[in-house]
């Protein structure tokens, strides 16, 4: 089965260097989608089959530590996520592509990108996997810049490879400490070698940071909101789908299992950044304008959320609590996998109203849902799933995440016992905030009249783009009625790590999903449809038989001032009005300001709205501030006299010199 | 007569028989015929037994320095013969010039390689001496105020820098001679690299701070860097490209062999500290200086002084992974570096002009060259799969684990680099493309072979390379 | 003949010791010819040591470096350079960057500095005494920092050549120095003013003026 | 059995809900020295509704039409969910609180999406402010869910109502926090005084009636209805947390379950009393003042939650 992914991956690298020189649309995203379906197979077969780890030894990389490979349970559950999100976004592609400016800019790196998140995922040493996690870096980097021709994504371009950056550089760091003095960097000898406090410490801030960075956690997420929706819509949905699942990845492969133990408070610290992430970006997500930069922001908050299960899985696991943090991980992967659903669709989504509509301008959208029907099933079902409305996958997961936060009252430290609940309240807003972007999303982009006039003329995409929308909205409904599916993917993966067989018993129940040991306390995604599917057919059968009169159709009511123009609808900056007040000073420092004529003029009101990151302004700028000073003060050294050159040598001559007649 | 000797003479004789030729294209040719005969007589090396005589020798070391210098020398005097075609068309040189330029450019191969293999202090001092004079009647070349002014600056620096380096010899000398007695063998490196343990320990010190200041000059170390971006940005570029990519090379290889020497002896002050030191001051201010710069030469120029940093830096850790990473990173640096410079000399001729705000769009219109600078500065940036990044993995992972505080700094320098690299690179290559769109008549070749050879390098080393690294990482303790 | 080792010491001594209080000569004259002078003076009793090592060691082909010394430092250079003084009417106030009394005290602490450093230094253990390489060790310093504190290009040439008088000094001090090194030395002088005399050509004829800071205008970046 | 309770219970929940909507109106009439209308007057409202013509925007979609049944069923649906006279349902074990907050979101979701397709102003404004009352409204009562579940050890209804019955948690702080929380929550929810006022019109303070400003004969009945199924919802969801007393728990025998149905009419009364008392001394507030309200209720519902650890940990 590793031979299977690996030479999916290779066909894949290979297609990047073909498609460099080929720019065959179909040839490349075609043989893109083969790969991923093959690697994406393989991966599932062996998952279901279990067994042991595979492993492949490659004879390119540190001379004397060639390439390891190695396909266990943890990465075959990735795997299925990377690919099958990258099987569907292929296929999409097969029609988006068609739409791209300069295709030449997309096709060689888009199999390199993919083919970077699958090594990423098989590597089983420090050198390989930092190859293939920056390779992804810069090949997403290079999609970014597809449409390099605007300034603004230059920009999104710069700031997301800077902070790839730095995220790798933690990262490597990281694996310095994991692999000692000695340089062992295969994992292997990582997990065999003991971890001291402070270095462990050390290994799980720097994973944090490292691997944070890349899944947009606060505060380093200011890169993702730009850079995300700046790529064409099918890469979109790879960055935020997938990209950041393999940054999950690496934290969980870090804490999990090249770590030997874990301490209590590295969970806090988890629980509370995952939490913070969480909010902000969900917060962010009401108030974007742009349809994807919303989608984007939504993706902070969702890997928050993982981060935050995350964080609880550690704080029981140190705790001797294997069975709950075992529980709380599932939580995690299941919100992870259901993300790579949810988001893959809507970015996916938000292509093909780009393609249709040429705009992400919430302000320039309306009405889709009469002209792109199908799009706009497809687009309401990933709205739903990522606002937590059951019986979708999306509530499915936050369920179990409920559940294990709950659970978080047996912790025996005081902190986590006040962090938990606090924690959940944080999670329990943002999935209401959620509900609201979300709301939004879909109420002003597809429902009302049109606002622009290409808006109006709008057509439905074509099938190859449709077809992976339709799949992506059928496995959200899917896996929210049989909770069981995923389940048995992420079995195994929990088995390896915690070594228990806690969640088969679950897993064995497909329908209903509960915490080990607590059969009393259960959902049941396809029992409440079922049920709710009964009283709205009994809804409908009766009152249809009490008025059986068609409806009528005339102009809408307004309260009696009907008014055709569709500037009078309510508006996406309106619509998001009172979030952005609520939480207008402490997270946004929205500034709104009001330009009203003089009575008798003839120019129309404006309301300029404005809203900052504060993370931005808070940690961003002033670095930027200061590495402008710093590099200006020091610019004056390019300028200095040959004098005075040579005094700095003078200089350092005879700081040596006193250096050692003091040393001796 | 040994291959070193042939190594030697092939640039000799070019030397003095493009000093004669006048015609353009025979010169051009006949230099690129003279620095492939010296690749093929070096690359003979690998075969002939290992040479090892009073004045010269061949050692592991040194040989694939030997090569490299060779194979970057040959594949310059390629773009070279490319560059200068154009730039006597636009009349920026007179065929005098020229004969100049050829002679000069076999002159200071030999010089390079003259270092390389000098058994002998003196020796070695006089070929640095000699590379110093030839390229500063290079960097000179084009007689405008710019470039006379760095070459003077380059002159003076570099002299007084190379003096100070004699004076660590001369102390080198008199530590050696009471210990081995008078004569040649108390000079060569086969010969003092035993007896170093009962020389003196503080004259050893006091003649490393000569030689690390004095050859560290060349180096570019921060704060002794100044001549080296003026004299990278006003030179012809096929010279800016051998500065880069040999000549700072084999002024660390000076310091190298210094810093070999003095491992052996118990008593000295360990010199590690010191060129972490330099190391990292170079690594930050080169970084930070990068982002001012408005010449894009100049910036490349400040981007080897932050990777001469590193590489300092990792031979001043020491150890196996650091010193292997240091032997790497010169290598890819230089071929880089050099790969960068071969790019940017086209773009400097396509576009008119070197000031990064009026080139823009590179991508767009001229693809082959700007995918290749992008390729280039990805390169030096350290993004894999190329081969810097490979190096560059191994210093920060071996720091890490060593010394947790240094990597502080170090990773802070690189990030800053990064920045203003990528910056660059951003509004260089992409964006809507500006200025002259013509095609280019460029040789691609020396550029791509570059790239291709650091691509390889990052993935995969060919076993004899690693086998070299390894023994002069352990030599280098 | 043959000398005691005290009367070669005393008298390798003494003339380095006047190398050395040439070199502080230098730094305190304030005018240009004065500079031209004290280093000519400088190089001859250079010449001398070498000689004196050349007849006291029986090295006799230290008294090449002997006359190089004589020939070029004593009298050819300082002749040119006071042609150039004169020809380019240069002022012929030497202009400081550090005043006069400074730099003394400041090269007053790069002596002491020598001598702390070879103070550990056992007397058996190197082939110079360890007076001696203090003395060319300050003598080095002083050049460079002449170079530093003097604004005039004449003034930075002649810095150099003082600091080469240093490495010379140690050089000819030592037993048995293979010829290399002398060799190299006088001929990197030779280089430096060869080349130095192409600057200066192309400085007079772009710049008329050896003031270095007028070159400086150009240091790139600011077009 | 239980389905046979499931069943009875659905149907007991519609045929209430109109009477106590009917009842708060009577009681609020009477308190502010009116007739008012007859208690059964929803009733026939809603059968006058089922009867007119419905008129429909010209470019109103599928989901507009689709909504008004969808809101209805899932309301319907979580209304069942709610252990009412017994805590033996058959739907227990499919649904829990969390799950019941998640099919009110549901409905909340459908109802605000219908609101925005017609695009008009009046339905952005309702479904704007309802989303902004939804979304501080639901993280409130999943405090209120950690604070019962941590008490009780689970989140299933039916469950807490039986150990809340058995009086082992006797009276606590969290409880009343709580209580507070949830019962502002659903003022809030249900579209009630101070937060909103489901008897005006065409006032720029609305929310709720804004939001289905453009529906018209059956679909307002169902919308209607739907806000009547809602209040019994909520009563009775206050009622099984904090007074599940009467409740017949087990098998229940018949006696039981008679005592259980005659609680439940009793608290649904009493519950609609007290709602009609609050509702005519309180005053209407601004609509930006609703964020403080629920606000305050979200904090409200982590003190409870962090008292219990306080409590716990003395």
């Amino acid at each position: 089965m590793l031979t299977a992914v690996f030479t999916a991956a290779l066909a894949l690298l290979l297609l990047g260097a073909g498609g460099a020189v080929l720019r065959q649309n179909t040839l490349v995203y075609g043989g893109s989608a083969a790969a991923c379906a093959v690697a994406f197979l393989a991966a599932l077969l062996w998952l279901l089959g279990g067994g042991e780890p595979e492993r492949l030894v490659l004879p390119v990389g540190l001379p004397w530590l060639p390439v390891q490979l190695r396909l266990d349970a943890l990465s075959a559950f990735f795997l299925l996520l990377v690919d099958g999100l990258g099987l569907l976004a292929s296929i999409y592609a097969l029609g988006y592509g068609r739409h791209e400016e300069e295709p030449q800019r997309v096709l060689p790196f888009y199999p390199a990108f993919l083919a970077g998140m699958n090594f990423a995922l098989l590597a089983d040493d420090a050198f390989s996997f930092l190859v293939a996690w920056e390779f992804m870096s810069l090949a997403s980097w290079l999609l970014v810049l597809a449409s390099h021709r605007q300034p603004e994504t230059r920009r999104a371009a710069y700031i997301y490879l800077v902070m790839a950056a730095f995220g790798t550089a933690a990262l490597i760091l990281a694996f310095g400490v994991l692999a000692g003095p000695e340089g062992g960097y295969a994992f292997e000898q990582m997990r065999q070698r003991p971890d001291a406090f402070w270095p462990a410490t050390l290994i799980a801030f720097l994973a944090l940071v490292g691997a944070g960075s890349k899944a947009g956690l606060a505060p380093l997420h200011v890169w993702l909101p730009l850079a995300h929706p700046a790529a064409p819509s099918h890469v979109s949905a790879l960055m935020s789908g997938a990209m950041t699942k393999v940054a999950l990845y690496a934290i969980i492969r870090i804490l999990f299992d090249l770590l030997d133990s874990v301490v209590w408070w590295w969970g806090l610290v988890f629980l509370l950044v995952g939490g913070g992430s969480a909010l902000l970006g969900v917060l962010f997500a009401t108030v974007q304008r742009d349809l994807k930069t919303l989608l984007a922001s939504s993706t902070i908050e969702n890997l928050g959320v993982v981060i935050a299960a995350v964080g609880l899985a550690i704080a029981f696991k140190a705790n001797g609590l294997p069975l709950l943090g075992a529980v709380a991980l599932v939580a995690g992967l299941f919100h992870a996998l259901n993300h790579a659903v949810f988001k893959g669709l809507l970015f996916l989504g938000a292509g093909a109203v780009l393609v249709a509509t040429g705009t992400r301008d919430l302000e320039r959208l309306g009405g889709l849902i009469h002209r792109m029907p199908y799009t706009a099933l497809a687009f309401l079902v990933g709205c739903a799933a990522i606002a937590a409305i059951p019986p979708l996958n999306g509530f499915a997961s936050e369920w179990l995440l409920f559940q294990s936060v709950i659970e978080g009252a047996v912790l025996p430290q005081w902190s986590l016992q006040f962090a938990v609940p606090v924690v959940g309240a944080l999670l329990a807003l943002s999935a209401a905030l959620a509900l609201a972007a979300f709301v939004r999303a879909f109420g002003i982009a597809f429902l009302g009249r049109p606002r622009a006039a290409e808006t109006a003329a709008a057509r439905e995409v074509e099938a190859t783009m449709r077809v992976p929308m339709g799949l992506l909205a059928a496995l959200a409904v899917l896996i929210g009625l049989v909770p069981g599916l995923a389940l048995r993917v992420i079995g195994p993966v929990i088995e390896a790590l915690f070594g228990t067989a806690a969640i088969s018993a679950a897993a064995g129940r497909f329908l209903w999903l509960a915490p080990p040991g607590r059969l009393d306390v259960a959902y049941s995604g396809f029992g409440l449809f079922a049920a709710g599917a009964v009283l709205l057919v009994l809804t409908v059968a009766v009152v249809k038989r009490a008025s059986r009169t068609a409806p009528r159709r005339s102009a809408p009511w307004d309260c009696g001032f009907p008014d055709p123009h569709p500037a009078t609808q309510y508006s996406a900056a309106g619509f998001a009005q009172p979030i952005r007040r609520v939480f207008a000073d402490s997270v946004f420092r929205a500034v709104e300001r009001v330009d009203m004529p003089a009575p008798g003029e003839q120019r129309p009101a404006r309301l300029e709205l404005r809203f900052d990151d504060r993370a931005w302004t808070l940690i961003y700028a002033p670095i930027t501030r200061a590495v402008g000073t710093v590099t200006e003060r020091l610019n004056v050294l390019q300028f200095l006299t040959i004098r005075r050159n040579l005094s700095l040598m003078f200089g350092a001559l005879v700081l040596l010199l006193a250096i050692i007649a003091v040393l001796r | 007569m040994s291959a070193v000797h042939f190594v030697l003479l092939a640039p000799l004789l070019g030397s003095i028989a493009l000093a004669l030729v006048p015609y353009r294209r025979a010169a051009a040719l006949g230099n690129v015929a003279v620095s492939a005969a010296t690749l093929a007589s070096s690359l003979s090396l690998f075969v002939v037994e290992p040479y090892r005589g009073t004045l010269l020798f061949v050692d592991d070391f040194n040989i694939y320095l030997v090569v490299l210098t060779a194979f970057v020398a040959f594949t310059t005097s390629l773009f070279s013969s490319s560059y200068i075609a154009h730039e006597v068309e636009t009349g920026r040189l007179t065929p005098n010039e020229l004969r100049f330029y050829h002679a000069m450019y076999q002159a200071f191969v030999l010089t390079l390689l003259l270092a390389l293999v000098a058994n002998n202090l003196g020796l070695m001092w006089v070929a640095v001496e000699g590379a110093t004079l030839t390229t500063a009647l290079m960097v000179g070349l084009y007689r405008t105020h710019e470039a006379i002014e760095a070459a003077w600056k380059y002159f003076i620096l570099c002299g007084v820098g190379i003096a100070l380096a004699l004076f660590g010899t001369i102390l080198m000398y008199l530590a050696a001679q009471p210990v081995m007695g008078a004569g040649l063998a108390a000079m060569a490196w086969t010969e003092l690299l035993g007896p170093v343990a009962q020389m003196d320990p503080t004259i050893l010190n006091l003649a490393f701070v000569f030689l690390l200041i004095g050859y560290g000059t060349k180096v570019g170390l921060a704060p002794l860097h100044a001549w080296l971006p003026d004299a990278h940005a006003e030179g012809p570029t096929p010279i800016s490209a051998v500065l880069s990519g040999l000549l700072l090379n084999v002024a660390l290889y000076a310091v190298l062999r210094f810093k070999m020497l003095l491992a052996s002896n118990e008593g000295v002050i360990a010199p590690g500290p010191l060129m972490i030191s330099m190391g990292l001051s170079s690594l930050l201010l080169g970084s930070v200086m990068l982002y001012r710069r408005r010449d894009i030469k100049r910036m490349f120029a400040y981007s080897s002084i932050e990777h001469m940093g590193i590489i300092t830096f990792a031979f001043g850790m020491g150890g196996a992974f650091a010193n292997f990473a240091g032997l790497l990173h010169m290598t890819m640096h230089s071929l880089t570096k050099s790969a960068i410079f071969f790019a940017v000399g086209h773009i400097a001729q396509v576009k008119g002009t070197q000031k990064i705000a009026d080139i823009s769009g590179l991508t767009a219109s001229h693809p082959a060259l700007g995918w290749g600078l992008v390729l280039g500065v990805v390169a030096i940036a350290g993004l894999p799969p190329l081969g810097i990044f490979m190096s560059e993995f191994l210093v920060l992972t071996s720091t890490m684990a060593r010394q947790p505080l240094l990597a502080i700094p170090l990773v802070l320098g690189l990030l800053l680099g990064f920045g203003a690299l990528i910056l660059r690179l951003q509004s260089v290559a992409f964006g809507p493309p500006s200025g002259r769109t013509g095609p280019v008549t460029a040789s691609l070749l020396p550029l791509y072979a570059h790239l291709v050879l650091v691509l390889i390098a990052g993935l995969y080393l060919p076993p004899p390379l690693v086998a070299w690294f390894q023994t002069v990482a352990r030599l280098l303790g | 003949m043959t000398l005691s080792e005290s009367t070669i010491y005393d008298v390798t001594h003494l003339l380095d010791g006047t190398v050395l209080l040439l070199s502080f000569a230098l730094l305190y004259q304030r005018r240009l010819f004065g500079v031209l002078s004290a280093f000519a003076l400088q190089s001859l009793v250079l010449a001398l040591a070498a000689a004196w090592q050349a007849f006291a060691n029986d090295a006799p082909h230290l008294y090449i470096t002997a006359g190089i010394a004589l020939f070029f430092k004593t009298i050819i250079i300082p002749l040119a350079l006071h042609r150039i003084v004169v020809n380019l009417g240069i002022h012929r106030e030497v202009e400081t960057a550090l005043g006069i009394g400074a730099t003394l005290i400041v090269g007053a602490s790069l002596a002491a500095l020598a001598i702390v450093l070879v103070l550990p230094v056992t007397a058996a253990s190197v082939a110079l005494t360890r007076e001696n390489l203090a003395l060319s060790l300050s003598v080095v310093l002083l050049g460079l920092l002449m170079m530093i504190t003097r604004r005039n290009a004449v003034t930075q040439v002649v810095g150099f050549m003082s600091l080469e008088n240093g490495l010379l000094l140690a050089a000819v001090g030592v037993r048995g120095m293979p010829f290399v090194v002398e060799i190299s030395a006088a001929f990197a002088v030779m280089v430096a003013f060869i080349i130095f005399g192409v600057f200066f050509f192309q400085i007079r004829e772009r710049f008329d003026t050896l003031d270095v800071s007028y070159v400086e205008r150009f240091r790139g970046e600011r077009h | 059995m239980s389905w046979l309770f499931q069943l009875l219970q659905a149907a007991l929940v519609l045929a209430a809900a109109p009477l106590l909507t009917g009842f708060v109106r009577v009681l609020k009439a009477r308190l502010l020295g009116r007739r008012g209308p007859p208690l059964l007057q929803p009733y026939r409202d809603l059968l006058r509704l089922l009867r007119k013509d419905p008129v429909i925007a010209d470019n109103a979609s599928w989901l507009f039409r689709s909504a008004p049944y969808l809101g209805f069923a899932l309301i319907w649906l979580g209304a069942c969910l709610v252990p009412t006279f017994t805590s033996r349902m058959g739907l227990g074990a499919t649904a829990d609180f969390i799950a019941l907050m998640g099919i009110l979101a549901a409905a909340r979701f459908v109802t605000t999406l219908a609101g925005l397709d017609v695009g008009t102003a009046f339905g952005g404004i309702g479904s704007s402010r309802d989303i902004m009352i939804g979304a501080l409204a639901e993280p409130a009562v999943l405090m209120v869910i950690f604070t019962i579940s941590l008490l009780t050890h689970t989140t299933s209804l039916p469950l807490i109502s039986e150990f809340m019955q058995t009086g082992a948690v006797g009276l606590r702080v969290s409880l009343a926090l709580a209580l507070i929380a949830l019962v502002m929550v659903a003022i809030a929810e249900n579209a009630r005084i101070p937060v909103d006022n489901p008897a005006t019109h065409l006032e720029l303070t609305m929310v709720h009636e804004a939001m289905v400003l453009e529906y018209s004969g059956r679909h307002l009945a169902l919308i209607d209805a739907t806000a009547m199924l809602k209040l019994v919802l909520y009563v009775s969801l206050i009622a099984a947390i904090f007074v599940p007393f009467g409740m017949a728990t087990g098998a229940g025998s018949a006696g039981a379950i008679a005592l259980g149905l005659a609680t439940w009419v009793g608290k649904l009364a009493a519950g609609g009393a007290l709602l009609a008392v609050f509702e005519t001394s309180i005053a209407k507030m601004r609509v930006f003042r609703v964020s403080e309200f629920l606000g305050g209720a979200l904090l409200l519902g982590l003190l409870a939650t962090l008292y219990l650890y306080v409590t716990r940990a003395l």
